[in-house]
């Protein structure tokens, strides 16, 4: 079962994502079935500071790490993270 | 609810107090703390940031998953957030078990998985003035707007 | 001259102190607490002597074969003796280092040589009135003379 | 090079070996050279209590561990260990 139409996914930046965007919040559409790797392409064609980041950047959907063929759905959180440095 | 994270310097007490009980007899504590990096001009303190609310619910399933492994352990954790000056600690960890070896895993584990899994980003603040994002790898990338 | 022994209550805390420093990153801590023994009747205390002389003594050989084996690591230790309640601390092992790994084994490696070289003894006091000698390999040992 | 003649060692007893033998504290005389096994058969000859020590226990000379048959001097104090249980 696949969800069709188009989704509106909110995208998080962080830390040195942040910075090199300019901005810590991004909102984009894309056509369903989409993944996470979508979301971040769509990012990079739609706000050109975005392609100062990885094409392949760690990610989540809703507070979980996930790989980016993971699927997202209208109104998924999807959070793009620098390489993690905590502890 | 309980947090995981604070703005407050971490009290290893407290931590102490919510995992000790009398069943269990060994305790073992980690706590990172701020370095003065060896390599380049030194270091006066890092900046923390967080994705917090999935900090929030990271620890939730790693403590869940560190249960499933430890069942006899009781684990508390705290990290630090904001700017923490050198010397001071960001995380600590208290894990407290019926036998020793449990409480070493068990402490041992959260640290790794923490630096694995929870969103958390060290910015490194020097004497000089400048800034660093802090690379896991152990390799300061250089800030690109500074 | 410090001493490795007291009668008062372990300070985790001051043990902290004494190894912290901002290039020791990583800080490893063991509390062994004095359990209520889930076989037989409840202990409710346990009595520890000790040969006071010789564990100054081997304590002082035992940190510095850890110091051989992680140089960069500081360690102290208390081992508490007398009459200890239930749930308190009986030792405390601060190990602090650059990197965690070595703050985590040298931790381990003191309490590990303190099982197998500290001359000390524990006698469990239990609810009943009974006093029972703990045999380390975790049998206790009928008092003959009770 | 090996002392002969006569030592006198000061023995001490801890925990349950003070307790079975009803003492922390004995001398005893040996001829040298002697190891620390002598010093344990001498002693469980001349206090009869402590026959009921094991044969060959834990034992320290001078603070430090030794093997039963390390050798011991004049003036030497040999402590005779039950299990250790410390931590």
């Amino acid at each position: 079962m696949t969800a069709t139409g188009t989704a509106t996914i909110r995208v998080r930046l962080f830390a040195r994502y942040a910075e090199l965007v300019g901005r810590a919040e991004a909102a984009v559409s894309v056509s369903l079935p989409a993944t996470v790797g979508d979301v971040v392409r769509r990012l990079r064609d739609e706000v050109p500071a975005a392609r100062a980041l990885p094409e392949r950047p760690l990610a989540a959907v809703n507070l979980r790490q996930v790989k980016l063929d993971a699927r997202v759905e209208d109104g998924d959180e999807v959070a793009l993270l620098p390489p993690i440095a905590g502890g | 609810m309980m947090s995981y994270v604070t703005r407050d310097r971490l009290s290893v007490e407290r931590l102490l107090a919510e995992v000790s009980a009398p069943e269990r007899g060994g305790t073992c504590v980690f706590l990172g703390t701020v370095r003065n990096g060896s390599e380049g001009p030194g270091v006066t303190a890092i900046e923390y940031s967080a994705y917090e609310e999935m900090v929030e619910a990271e620890f939730g399933r790693l403590l869940a998953d560190a249960g499933r492994r430890w069942p006899e352990a009781r684990i508390a954790v705290r990290h630090r957030l904001g700017v923490i000056p050198s010397g001071e600690a960001s995380i600590a960890i208290a894990a407290a078990a019926p036998h020793r070896a449990e409480a070493f895993e068990a402490c041992r584990f959260v640290i790794e998985e923490v630096k694995r899994r929870i969103p958390v980003w060290k910015k490194e603040l020097r004497v000089d003035g400048t800034e660093t994002w802090v690379d896991p790898s152990g390799h300061p990338t250089a800030r690109p707007h500074a």
